[in-house]
């Protein structure tokens, strides 16, 4: 099992849950974990395939294929929009 | 090698430099961090700040609040780095990053950069990088309250 | 036609509008200028800020102190003409532009420019401008104090 | 006779006169004003040939063939050094 950090849209899109925890059995890879999510909440699978929120793996944007390994901290980052517009 | 230069943004920092960068609920003031910025050199001769507040209107809608959220840890990561960079690359003496979280009323701060340099060039170039790399890489996000309801802004749609 | 355009940098302004030019003996908060700029208008979203301090060097000299001179009535009246420029060119909402006289300590504040705009692109462009135009229109002049004298400073030799 | 303010540098070289009255014998232009104080402050007249002193009319930079006028309100100004460097 892994868990997943979500925020702002992709946290309402969860029906506000602040974490996910998903079993991964079809491989390691952060594209495995995309798969499980797409399959889950289509809403925010949507979201991931036109790269509108990106997934960060230890506190940096991650590749598809970076391998995710056990106590790595993992997040969906929808669009940033701090400062002011 | 100085020991600034071996500070690395994935380590928390301490003491004077911790305040240099921070994401937090309060509101600040800006003479008081100015303080922080100048008392680092007597060499700083030229500071440009800037200081985003919450505007009332927003592409068009009316607003009445926002609410920003952030990922703690790595959004204060994000502003190390912006500020590590900043000192590296623009000739600055320092830089200071704040922004705020939480509920914020309209006319309030929400985001505050300070770079002091000893000319004002590089202070003007470094201060306006700066803020445009934090809109850029920082995991913070930004909820309107409009009379509508409620959205989460996408600021590069 | 508001009545901002139709106000000459020549006539001398009253209320508030006096309050953003000013030179002035006494040091200023930032804050407290701050809360000018913004209390003009809830459209505000962004502001640029440049802070000018005196640095303990100068063109590799060192210096103890400064001295500023200004010529009373021209230099308000110039500064006048920046602000309403800045105004009508850079599409801002407000510009405060204050500028210190007399001795002036090491560290010590000396020039303060605050252009608040909806959008931040707009603010820095216009602060720029605003301390650039101010070195070269507005009768003030500086006496360096070095170690081996006072010196009148040229910046434009 | 008009009078002429100092400031800066201008001020010191006449000796921290804070202004000059002069009298215009040979004409009414910024020119004949200028050739009076070259006459009388050889190191001021040097500055305002190089164009580095230049002379105001009225709080704004005057022309050499403008008119002085009574009343006009005249200074000298050396190079503008506000802000700071």
């Amino acid at each position: 099992m892994v868990t997943v950090r979500l925020f702002g849209m992709t946290k309402m899109l969860a029906g506000n849950q602040g974490a996910l925890s998903l079993a991964l059995p079809d491989g390691r890879r952060v594209k495995d974990l995309v798969a499980v999510i797409e399959a889950a909440y289509p809403k925010i699978g949507e979201l991931l395939q036109k790269k509108k929120v990106l997934v960060s793996v230890n506190q940096d944007i991650a590749h598809e294929d970076l391998e995710v390994r056990d106590g790595d901290e993992i997040a969906l980052l929808p669009p940033f929009a701090g400062g002011n517009s | 090698m100085s020991l600034e230069q071996v500070t690395k943004a994935d380590q928390p920092v301490t003491g004077d430099e911790a305040m240099l960068v921070r994401v937090q609920r309060e509101d600040f003031s800006i003479d008081e961090e100015l303080r922080r910025v100048r008392a680092r050199s007597k060499r700083i001769g030229g500071i440009a700040i800037f200081l985003g507040t919450a505007r009332d209107r927003s592409k068009g809608k009316d607003v009445d609040g926002i609410t920003f959220e952030h990922y703690e840890g790595m959004a204060q990561k994000k502003l190390r780095e912006i500020r590590e960079r900043a000192l590296k690359d623009f000739g600055i003496i320092e830089l200071l990053i704040l922004h705020r979280y939480g509920e914020i009323g309209i006319g309030d701060n929400i985001v505050l950069i300070i770079a002091g340099a000893e000319h004002r060039a590089e202070a003007f170039q470094a201060c306006k990088w700066a803020i445009d790399e934090l809109k850029q890489i920082t995991p913070i996000w930004k909820l309107e309250h409009t009379p509508e309801g409620e959205v989460w802004v996408e600021e590069h749609p």
